[in-house]
């Protein structure tokens, strides 16, 4: 069925299509009507579940530990400080191999406070052993989340998936979101039948502590879990267009880059805004495209390397910073082009930080800029005026 | 595509008129997006909300600086809040107020029309929230969405009482100031 | 030899890495003796997670997870909402265990939580009153005047400033159903409340105090002996409050605080000098108020 | 192909710790007068390492594998029967 349903309770009417038996979370803007709209589908009986109120997120994100260490289908949302503040659980979560689904709505980190959109959270989580998928739109977010726990529960995974979603700009937008109807979920996602779980009929102990003699072997599992995972997103994905007719996949997704000697590499919602800005350019006459980065981790380098072996010039327009270090997404690009014969020239920008609207002019100006020489880490669409004064 | 603002204060329902002309404006058939002003305002604050309406995908996710369109719920807000901002030459702003346009001294340029909505949203919901009421209006004057695609938009939005009288005044207002 | 056989597999095994004489490892098998097979312990980050489970090795005969140091509750919180979701809720009962520092310190928050929501969770608290696994620093349930490594005594002062924190009235403040304490001296005592919280539904707490011979300076076969005079010098009264009445308090015959604190090192500084008695005579006053408190019977 | 769950690090086999001879650590070893002893159980009770062993009839024995010489059993015994005794090496 489709309607036209505001990005966040698209999101919890799409999770609970996925039947879980466990929800635990907190709220916090722009997060908050998950819960809400999850916690109403559950009170209305449309949904059996225990919906579990906790005192902060890192209780929430313990409790679907818990829950999932325990055999449940668990899910919890999330942004900003929350997710700072369940980041010890997340790395806890990935080492225990625990598939819960998280949904983050990707909001600026404070100080100074600030509720609105920027990727700063998630990528600073980004290490944990998550497997980070980034939607461009509702529609696109929607259909990652019924991926999330088939990719999450995937006997060759085992690892908790994060789905991101930029705050406000996808969250509180309303768009026509095509639902798939519950039964053909049901034949899309089966119940979730964990490989270990706690329980008094097979008493283990999980947890266990590992030492300078078992630690790394741990770690070196994860990193070769990771080395295979790309075979089962793109599957899920498949399997998703053959049932539901439309794919919303793939580690990355190339637009107009067949002759492009420009690319502009982004994730998220900030994808839209370059496409319609790449379209303008190529009335004019610039051969220009636009390289989404869809799955974060595990890091698509194959597929980014081969997209980029072409090209003349990359701009990556991000909306997090690594302070006193190097663009996050051009560090990662440049690293994996590295061994590319023709390797273009890398620029990054740091656009929209706390919510600043990114405007079609802003994309001319730095890809204007880029094409006068190589920009690191520079800003775009700064008020010069306030800089100026802000130490007066 | 046309981009339309939505003026009003926090708790009068903006947001919900945004969605519903959205949704109107797909059982239409057309591509549509609405979003609210992005803020932390409260109850009686000044806010605004936006809707793009096209026949192509919208992929555009900034705001709208350029509306086609403006709707002003309150017009209280006219001298705080600059409502014309970024209105195309010779664009439409409809003002929920029961004076006549000429009365309230506006910049001239635009196309100003007016309509009591307050007053209707009393008479026939009983309740002072003018937001369908000027969906009807605008609905009317502009063609933009159609009186069928909100019918559906609220029969999806709302309990099958509140669509009826809803209804009765999008009608009234649909009617009174249509082309 | 004994080796690893289906038959010797008990609830709580030897094997662990305890300290010798560890009042904690003592409390932990009683406690499984007396809940039996159906229960999934969540155990916090500290001794006993570390002394029972290094990897490949677990002591523990029954499911058990521990995830971190301050989130045993929350965990316990989501097993067993896992296990009613699931239709699973007969299966076991769950209980979560911390230290004194996971409890009373860096974990209270979500224990306060999950005692609001009112969750079917048997909460213990082993208390050897101090950081030990990280080395005996303070917590919120060191004893006033105990020598910790962050609470030492020194020229200008004689250990821990603060009074243990009153985690059992907290309990009883969030209106549980079943608060009691108990200690490794008296097994008996320690498996009927047990049993007794085994009962209730809802959350329950129960306080364990366990001698620490390495933290608290004692010898390693005066752990028992430790333990009963802290219960009979009324530092560490044992009682149950059973939906927020005081149901049952221990009668013992009173004995001088200078009995239990002389044989152990985190106190000895207080009999150097007139200062140090000065505060035995404050411990003192501590003990007679939870005799009095109590309705123990103080024998002169 | 490698080992990609880690599953045998991560989750341990009920009592697996009794692979684990902590007897090793043992610098006095307690040692019983079974003439002397009433079988009364209070050494098994309250054996930190739950390694003492034994029932009414056989009376009660520590497992020397597992037992780390605390001495509480020889403590809490009410006649006495357990004498802590230097571990020849």
């Amino acid at each position: 069925m489709k309607k036209v349903t505001e990005g966040l309770k698209a999101v919890a009417e799409s999770v609970a299509l996925c039947r879980p038996d466990v929800i635990s979370a907190y709220p916090i803007t722009p997060q908050t009507h998950i819960v809400e709209e999850l916690a109403q589908i559950v009170a209305d009986g449309k949904l059996k579940c225990e919906f579990i109120n906790v005192e902060s997120e890192f209780s929430a994100a313990s409790t679907v530990l818990g829950a999932s260490a325990a055999g449940a289908r668990a899910y919890t949302a999330t942004s900003s400080q929350g997710l700072l503040l369940m980041m010890e659980v997340l790395y806890n979560m990935a080492g225990m191999r625990l598939p819960v689904v998280i949904t983050d709505a990707n909001r600026a980190v404070s100080a100074p406070i600030n509720i609105w959109s920027d990727w700063q959270d998630a990528i600073t989580v980004r290490d944990a052993g998550l497997i980070m998928m980034y939607a461009e739109d509702n529609q696109d977010c929607c259909d990652m989340h019924y991926q999330a726990f088939k990719i999450a529960e995937d006997p060759e995974v085992q690892l908790p998936v994060m789905v991101n979603m930029d705050g406000f700009i996808l969250t509180h937008a309303f768009d026509p979101i095509d639902f798939p109807s519950q039964a053909d979920i049901d034949k899309y996602l089966p119940k979730f039948k964990p490989l270990d779980f706690l329980s008094a009929n097979n008493p283990r102990s999980f947890g266990l502590m590992g030492g300078p003699d078992r630690y790394l072997e741990t770690r070196y599992a994860m990193a070769e879990t990771f080395k295979s995972i790309t075979p089962v997103i793109l599957k899920a994905a498949d399997d998703f267009k053959k049932m539901f007719g439309r794919y919303s996949g793939g580690m990355i997704e190339e637009y107009r880059m067949e002759d492009a000697e420009t690319v502009l590499v982004s994730m998220g919602s900030t994808i839209s805004d370059l496409k319609e800005a790449v379209d303008t350019m190529r009335e004019k006459g610039k051969k220009i495209g636009v390289l989404k980065i869809r799955i974060l981790r595990p890091y698509p380098a194959a597929e980014i390397k081969q997209a980029l072996s072409r090209c003349k010039r990359v701009i990556c327009v991000e909306k997090a910073i690594s302070l006193g270090g190097p663009g996050i997404l051009a560090a990662e690009l440049k690293s994996a082009i590295y061994s590319n014969a023709n390797k273009p020239e890398v620029s990054n920008f740091i656009i929209g930080l706390g919510g600043r609207d990114v405007k079609q002019d802003h994309i001319f100006e730095l890809v204007e800029k880029a094409e006068k020489g190589v920009c690191e880490t520079e800003f775009i669409g700064l008020d010069m005026k306030l800089v100026e004064e802000m130490d007066k | 595509m046309k981009e339309v603002r939505l003026h009003g204060r926090g708790g009068q329902g903006v947001v919900t008129a945004a969605e519903l002309m959205a949704s109107a404006a797909f059982f239409d058939g057309k591509e549509t997006q609405a979003f609210p002003t992005f803020g932390s305002e409260r109850m009686g604050a000044p806010v605004a909300s936006f809707v793009r309406i096209s026949e192509k995908k919208i992929r555009i996710r900034s705001q709208i600086y350029e509306p086609d369109y403006v709707i002003v719920q309150d017009p209280t807000l006219i001298g705080s809040v600059d409502v014309f901002a970024g209105l195309k030459q010779g664009g439409l702003i409809l003002i929920n107020t029961e004076k006549k346009p000429e009365e309230l001294k506006l910049k001239p340029g635009f196309n100003v029309k007016t309509i009591p909505a307050t007053k209707i949203a009393i008479e026939i919901l009983g309740r002072p929230i003018p937001n369908t009421v000027m969906l009807g209006a605008f609905a009317g004057l502009t063609g933009l969405v159609t009186m069928d695609g909100i019918k559906k938009a609220m029969q999806q939005r709302f309990k099958a009482e509140l669509v009826e009288k809803n209804m009765q005044a999008v009608e009234r207002t649909f009617s009174m100031l249509k082309n | 030899m004994t080796t690893q056989t289906a038959e010797n597999v008990k609830l709580f095994n030897s094997g662990h890495t305890a300290c010798a004489g560890c009042g904690l490892a003592l409390a932990a098998r009683l406690v499984l003796q007396a809940t039996g097979p159906k229960v999934i312990v969540v155990n916090a980050t500290g001794c006993l997670e570390v002394f029972t489970t290094r990897s490949p090795q677990t002591a523990w005969g029954i499911p058990w997870i521990h995830s971190l140091f301050e989130n045993q509750a929350a965990v316990a919180t989501g097993v067993e909402a896992a296990l009613r979701a699931l239709g699973r809720g007969d299966e076991a009962r769950v209980i979560a265990w911390g230290g004194d520092g996971a409890s009373a310190d860096i974990g209270f928050g979500g224990i306060s939580g999950m005692w609001e929501r009112y969750d079917d969770v048997l909460y213990i608290c082993y208390d050897n009153e101090a950081y030990m696994n990280t080395g005996i620093q303070r917590s919120g349930l060191t004893p006033f005047k105990g020598h910790t490594s962050t609470s030492p005594a020194g020229k200008v002062s004689l250990g821990n400033m603060k009074q243990k924190k009153n985690i059992p009235a907290i309990a009883v403040a969030h209106g549980l159903p079943y608060v009691a304490t108990a200690t490794v001296a008296y097994p008996k005592d320690l498996e009927r409340k047990v049993k007794k919280a085994m009962e209730v539904r809802g959350p329950r707490y129960l306080q364990i105090l366990v001698p620490c011979p390495l933290g608290w300076g004692h010898a390693t076969s005066d752990t028992i002996s430790m333990s009963k005079l802290a219960v009979e010098t009324g530092l560490n009264p044992l009682f149950e409050y059973i939906d927020g009445k005081l149901a049952t308090a221990m009668t013992v015959k009173q004995k001088p605080v200078e009995e239990y604190l002389k044989p152990q090192s985190r106190f000895k500084h207080l009999f150097r000098d007139a200062a140090g008695a000065e505060q035995i005579k404050l411990i003192q006053e501590i003990a007679n108020s939870n005799f009095a408190k109590f309705k123990v019977e103080a024998v002169k | 192909m490698v080992a990609k769950r880690a599953k045998n690090i991560l989750i341990g086999n009920p009592g697996t710790s009794l692979a684990n001879k902590t007897g090793s650590w043992r610098v006095f070893m307690p040692v019983y007068d079974k003439t002397k002893c009433t079988a009364c159980g209070m050494c098994s009770m309250m054996c930190p390492d739950g390694c003492v062993h034994g029932d009414k009839i056989k009376k009660y024995d520590p497992d020397y594998d597992y037992c780390k010489g605390c001495g509480v059993c020889a403590k809490v015994c009410p006649v006495k029967c357990i004498t802590m005794k230097e571990e020849q090496k």
